[in-house]
């Protein structure tokens, strides 16, 4: 089993690695390339902590090969961020006590932010169900909804 | 300190909801978990599980294993230490089964090699021959004689003749004469309830890196909820003394009780100490859910007899716990907890534990308070239902207060109880209309709070800011509340002010994150160390204006000369006398350590509205709302925080969360796909009300927090459900086959 | 293992027609992915059919639409016609997984992977859909009901994998609904559910209707009795009864940690009911 | 002093016992000494509850001779 080469686009960065055929894209993230802010929950695709978007599409990293990676754009926590301005989502998520433990959180918020690009008005229940492939454990998600409501308002009337 | 007009404390930063210290790092990414770090050199770890749940190893043959290429070290229990502690040694035991596997998911060896695959196939070379022994995972079975013994001869002396060898252990709790007692009654109510195994259920599965050297140093990096306990607990496992053992604890991805102790961390000494090479292991979640430390199961018997007018006369409670394959006194806590919040006349509370086939039992969040209120508060309702009274006033009427001797034997302080059922009868919640098929469920909870052993560095630094050095894993915020307290007693402002956590060589020894204890302890040890410093302060500038020290007093953050008598000086702030600190006398630090008492208890109650499809068995969540004593809360937005996350773990529990185990013994769901957590979409926003009745025990009144909220969701539930579908509900989880078929049954 | 990613389809049954070992199709790998973490398989070739011509498309086809076997849950929801035109299809590919998991997964796949669970399925068997295969001796159409034999067994032969599904055109009184039970709001795997398709006359009378179950049987069953006590009912409660008590007859469910024979027997009913009533408003029936 | 009742086994039975004692360690210092069978469980760990607050380890925790104390297991939380 040898390994493969990829060209790909990280943060808009362009990125090349080799992985093996069969490593998934999040090891390939968190191992390879240290961007160990894409956590790994499960493994299975059941809790989203390795959310990530690909080509715009959020996927579950542990889902994708590293392979599957060549020629695509990806997007994960750690470009949010505009060098010190973080993104509205992220600061609300502070104000807003809508993290505890945290390792959930990097998932969230780019599940989040790929909801807003589709609906930035979205309903409480959207919002939800939307984000229920995301488990937090820590804050019973009422304050993960009211942190993505305040930033969708603050998005929507920048 | 200034006081409001009915004599309370007013506080300038404490309950104020500032950005806690650790959020950039948090929503950036760049917050380290335990598996977040990498060594030069390291090699991954993985462990080989028994998949049976009972067997004897006959043999474990590691030479294919050891021959592979890549491969570094490969390990068994004889890699560890012989210890003499009974408890540490079952942790050993846990962490490598030594002779027999005692559950499905036992591991049986390790080994460290150059890559994850390299690992897995020298996994698959490893030849474990196993002779598979009867099984038993079931509480009641576990404790007839008769049943297959997990460990033999593990039962302490108060054990009663007549069970099974499983059963370990044996309490009993009380007061009053009891037989009398119901015989007021004008009703009595029995019941028989089960409540299923839940786990923690974070989402950071258990990961460490070890690096050992030959000279028998060594250094471990892992998510815990408290490395001086991992140190102790290791160090003796691998037989090493502790100081040759640097533990630091990562930013930690929830633990609820779950990381207090250890699983995989001695795995990953032994393995570098055999491979000279540091050592990483990360747990895969269905390990997580095999062979971490889930909840007790438990079968319980409450029997209450009631008045008409609602007065408790008598109870009683049977109460069988399984803490898995190894001894466990959680039922303890059960027994006490289980009548807390009544004052009763006359109640008796009788434990047990049995061994099964079930991985170790760790704590969870009020460890054994959950099952037994529920069973309590299930019936309490009952009797509420068919005296058709209400179920908040039955409450309040036989309510514990202060003065009230506990069912567990001591006389309560001031506690919140009475408040916050009045708060809750108060609330429009309680009278808010319900729809057609609606019900409401209610129910109180109860935890202890403890204190422990804490110890606080405080530094000022010579810009006028100030470290504080705790020894406690932040898993809900607690640097900020801490942050909060220093800048209170300091009288600096919040930002000034840095919190970290030190690793086990640059702190004094701090008990593990848990009984809610790191608020209150921790923040009392920080306002503590804060004073000292505040003591040293003072002495520089009394030295400075050539005055007494006792004449110079602490006001708003500066040193100012204590009355007219001490001298007129202008105040000099901390940041003036920190920058001349080399000059006056050199650094100036404040430290505590104690052990701390007087945590307070804590009470809750929680409302929920709900209704049930009769056709599936299917119960929504429609409104929660949560009331709990929380002391003085320190930040609220973290109190709030707990409130409602200890609730949603308590609604998956009632609802959804159970270890199911097959007819093989082994575990059919390890897995989130099937272990069900409660997703954003099962749920409505969770309200909560904070009451604030200070604890006598600390300074600001600080009570813990964390654990009292996943107490009363479980009888809440269940009394709504028994409400809803007009059938009593004695079985957790009410999943939706169990809901239907109890309905079914109804007609 | 050794990753593939072919450019044509003939290139595609060529790679997989001569690996000798165990080999998988990657389309959306939700399925596959987790199964060999789990170390379930141990593919000897990946080969990723993403790359073929028109493979992730929806094409518009002799009234219906032709849906390619790379298209992703949520791109079939974000396709207003096919969603119009057979919803209860689209909402059935929609509840696979999580969001996450709608960026990646596929009817196809889920077809392919033959859980009795499946959820896009029900909805394309009562449609009539049907599977155009591609092996090494050509292309075939396969009714999408004949796909899945068995848990996690498949008709297709070695070398053969699905290109795309069909879903046919519709009269203009027709619809469908798919609805499925599970613990909670998301995030599961059905325990039981069903799909009805129903076409209407002018009056609203039911004039076609076929019922298909999933996660009560070995595969996902077509109950042609409960198509037929709709068939001449405007969806009273009479026929209603006669729906329910037709698919839960139909049930051969296992005992698991999902649900229970009584259950599942006892939700398809009731799920057929509530389905069907869904398919027929959709279809312009007055309930 | 009340003992819980899982302890009073060992103690003659009783409920409520009295020993002389000014402080935590004097407590179980007298209590193993009149009651050899609760040993074990000492030896397993106890805590006092002294008026209403719990001890769990403190030795020296001061007992005033109208005190009320109430000795608990160990207990430990999540």
């Amino acid at each position: 089993m040898s390994n493969i080469h990829v060209t790909t686009s990280i943060n808009g960065d362009p990125v090349e690695f080799v992985c093996a055929p069969d490593e998934p894209l999040l090891d390939v993230l968190r191992n390879r390339l240290g961007l160990t802010g894409v956590k790994e929950g499960c493994g299975t695709g059941d809790c989203g902590a390795c959310s990530v978007l690909v080509d715009g599409r959020l996927v579950c990293s542990c889902l994708v090969l590293g392979v599957e990676a060549e020629g695509a754009e990806i997007s994960t926590v750690e470009g949010m961020a505009e060098a010190e301005t973080l993104h509205p989502l992220q600061q609300a998520f502070i104000d807003h006590a809508a993290l505890q433990c945290g390792v959930c959180t990097p998932g969230i918020l780019v599940a989040a932010k790929a909801l807003l690009a589709k609906n930035p008005d979205p309903t409480d229940e959207e919002v939800r169900f939307w984000l229920a492939g995301n488990l937090c454990r820590c804050t019973g998600y009422d304050k993960i909804v009211r942190a993505v409501q305040d930033a969708a308002a603050q998005m929507r009337s920048a | 300190m200034a006081l409001d007009s009915n004599g309370k404390r007013v506080f300038k930063v404490v309950g104020t909801r500032p950005a806690r210290p650790d959020g950039v790092d948090k929503v950036t990414g760049r917050a380290l978990y335990g598996a977040d770090v990498s060594a030069p050199g390291m090699l991954v770890g993985r462990i080989l599980r028994s998949p049976h749940a009972h067997a004897r190893i006959v043999s474990i043959d590691t030479s294919a294993a050891e021959a592979m290429q890549g491969v570094k070290a490969v390990i068994t229990s004889r890699d560890f230490a012989v210890v003499e502690d009974a408890s540490t040694r079952d942790v050993q035991v846990n962490c490598m089964a030594d002779g027999k596997a005692l559950y499905d998911g036992h591991a049986v060896a390790a080994v460290a090699a150059t890559s994850a695959a390299v690992a897995k196939a020298a996994l698959k070379a490893i030849k474990v021959i196993y002779e598979v022994l009867p099984h038993v995972t079931d509480v009641d079975a576990a404790m007839k004689a008769g049943s297959p013994v997990v460990q033999a001869s593990r039962a302490v002396e108060n054990v009663p003749k007549g069970f099974s060898e499983n059963v370990t252990h044996h309490c009993e709790f009380g007061h009053g004469d009891v037989a009398a007692g119901f015989a007021k009654a004008d009703k009595i109510v029995s019941r028989s309830f089960k409540t299923a195994a839940t786990h923690q259920g974070y989402i950071e599965p258990h990961a460490c890196l070890a690096s050992m050297t030959s000279d028998g140093k060594a250094d471990l990096w892992c998510c815990t909820q408290g490395q001086f306990n991992v140190r102790s607990l290791c160090a003796s496992i691998m037989g090493m003394e502790a100081s040759q053992l640097r533990v630091t604890a990562s930013e930690i991805g929830g633990g609820f009780g779950g990381k207090t102790t250890v699983f995989i961390e001695p795995v990953a000494l032994a393995l570098s100490k055999k491979a000279g090479r540091p050592v990483k292991v990360v747990m895969t979640r269905d390990e997580v859910f095999k062979a971490t430390g889930p909840t007790v199961s438990t079968s319980i018997d409450v029997k209450i007899g009631m008045t008409k007018d609602g007065r408790i006369t008598a109870a009683e409670a049977h109460m069988r716990y399984s803490g898995g394959a190894f001894p466990c006194g959680t039922v303890d806590m059960g027994a006490m907890a289980g009548f807390a919040a009544y004052d009763l006349p006359a109640v008796r509370t009788y434990g047990w534990n049995a061994l099964t086939n079930r991985p170790k039992e760790a704590a969870y969040r009020a460890p054994g308070a959950p099952q037994a209120i529920y069973a309590v508060e299930s019936v309490v309702d009952e009797l509420c239902q068919v005296l058709k009274l209400d179920p908040l006033d039955v409450r309040l009427l036989n309510a514990a207060r202060k003065g009230t001797q506990s069912s567990y034997g001591p006389v309560f302080d001031d506690i919140g109880l009475v408040a916050t059922l009045e708060a809750a009868k108060a609330h429009p919640h309680y009278h808010a209309p319900l729809g057609a098929g609606q019900a409401r469920g209610l129910s109180c909870g109860f935890w202890f709070n403890f204190g422990g052993n804490t110890c606080v560095s405080l530094n000022v630094n010579t810009d006028g800011t100030v470290g504080v050095t705790e020894g406690n894993p932040d898993i809900g915020g607690s640097r900020a509340s801490i942050s909060l307290m220093a800048a209170e007693e300091l009288g600096i402002p919040y930002d000034r002010i840095r919190t970290i956590i030190a690793d086990t060589a640059s702190l004094g020894h701090n008990d593990v994150t848990d009984g809610s204890r790191v608020t209150f302890s921790v923040g009392l040890a920080t306002i503590k160390a804060a004073q000292d410093a505040i003591r040293k302060m003072c002495g520089r500038a009394a030295k400075i204006w050539g005055i007494d020290e006792e004449a110079v007093e602490w006001i708003d953050g500066a040193a100012v000369p204590a009355g007219p008598n001490a001298g007129k000086f202008p105040p000099m702030s901390l940041a003036e006398i920190a920058a001349v600190s080399f000059q006056t006398g050199g650094p100036i630090a404040g430290h505590h350590e104690f052990n701390a008492d007087g945590a307070g208890v804590s009470f809750g109650v929680h409302l929920v509205d709900l209704e049930v499809d009769k056709e599936t068995g299917a119960t929504k969540i429609l409104r929660y709302t949560v009331f709990q004593d929380a002391g003085k809360a320190v930040h609220p937005a973290y109190v709030e925080g707990q409130m409602q996350g200890g609730a949603v773990q308590g609604i998956g529990w009632a609802l959804n969360e159970e270890y199911i185990y097959g007819a093989d013994g082994r575990l059919q769901n390890a897995g989130f796909l099937d272990y069900r957590v409660p997703v954003a979409s099962d749920l409505p926003m969770i309200d909560t009300v904070i009451l604030e009745i200070p604890n006598p025990g600390h300074p600001y009144g600080v009570r813990g927090v964390g654990e009292t909220p996943i107490v009363p969701p479980l009888a809440a539930i269940s009394n709504g459900v028994s409400r809803a579908t007009g059938v009593r509900m004695s079985e957790l989880p009410m999943s939706p086959p169990r809901v239907l078929k109890a309905i079914m049954a109804r007609g | 293992m050794q990753y593939a990613k072919p450019k044509t389809v003939a290139e595609a049954a060529r790679l997989l027609k001569d690996e000798a070992g165990v080999t998988r199709i990657l389309a959306g790998g939700t399925d596959v992915l987790v199964q060999m973490k789990a170390g379930m398989v141990e593919p000897a070739l990946v080969v990723d059919i993403k790359g073929l011509p028109g493979i992730r498309e929806i094409v518009a086809e002799a009234g219906g639409y032709r849906i390619g076997a790379c298209v992703a849950g949520a791109e079939l929801g974000e396709h207003a016609g096919l969603k119009a035109l057979w919803p209860g299809v689209v909402e059935g590919a929609e509840l696979i997984g999580s969001t996450q998991v709608q960026g990646r997964c596929t009817q196809a796949g889920n077809l392919c992977n033959a859980s009795p669970a499946a959820d896009s399925v029900p909805a394309l068997v009562a449609a009539g859909a049907v599977a155009r295969v591609i092996g090494p001796d050509g292309v075939r159409d396969v009714a999408v009901s004949d796909v899945p034999v068995g848990p996690g067994k498949t008709s297709l032969k070695k070398g053969e994998f699905i290109a795309s599904i069909f879903v046919p055109a519709r009269p203009d009184r027709a619809s469908d609904a798919y609805l499925r039970f599970i613990p909670r709001t998301e995030m599961d795997i059905a325990v039981a559910s069903a799909a009805v398709s129903l076409e209407l006359d002018g009056v609203g009378m039911v004039t076609a209707a076929r019922v298909a179950l999933g996660a009560v049987a070995p595969t996902v069953r077509l109950v042609e009795a409960a198509g037929a006590a709709l068939v001449g009912t405007r969806l009273d409660e009479a026929a209603l009864d006669a729906l329910s008590a037709a698919c839960s007859a139909a049930c051969a469910p296992i005992d698991d940690k999902r649900g229970t024979i009584e259950f599942r027997t006892h939700i398809a009913g009731v799920l057929a009911k509530r389905a069907a009533r869904i398919a027929y408003t959709r279809a312009g029936g007055q309930a | 002093m009340l003992l819980w009742g899982s302890l009073r086994s060992f103690a003659d039975g009783r409920a409520e016992v009295e020993v002389e004692a000014s402080t935590f360690k004097e407590v179980l210092d007298r209590l193993a000494e009149a009651y050899p069978g609760l040993r074990p469980q000492i030896a397993r760990g106890v805590s006092m509850a002294l008026d209403g607050r719990v001890y769990r380890e403190a030795w020296f925790a001061p007992i005033k001779p109208d005190s009320e104390v109430v000795l608990m297991p160990y207990m430990q939380g999540g």
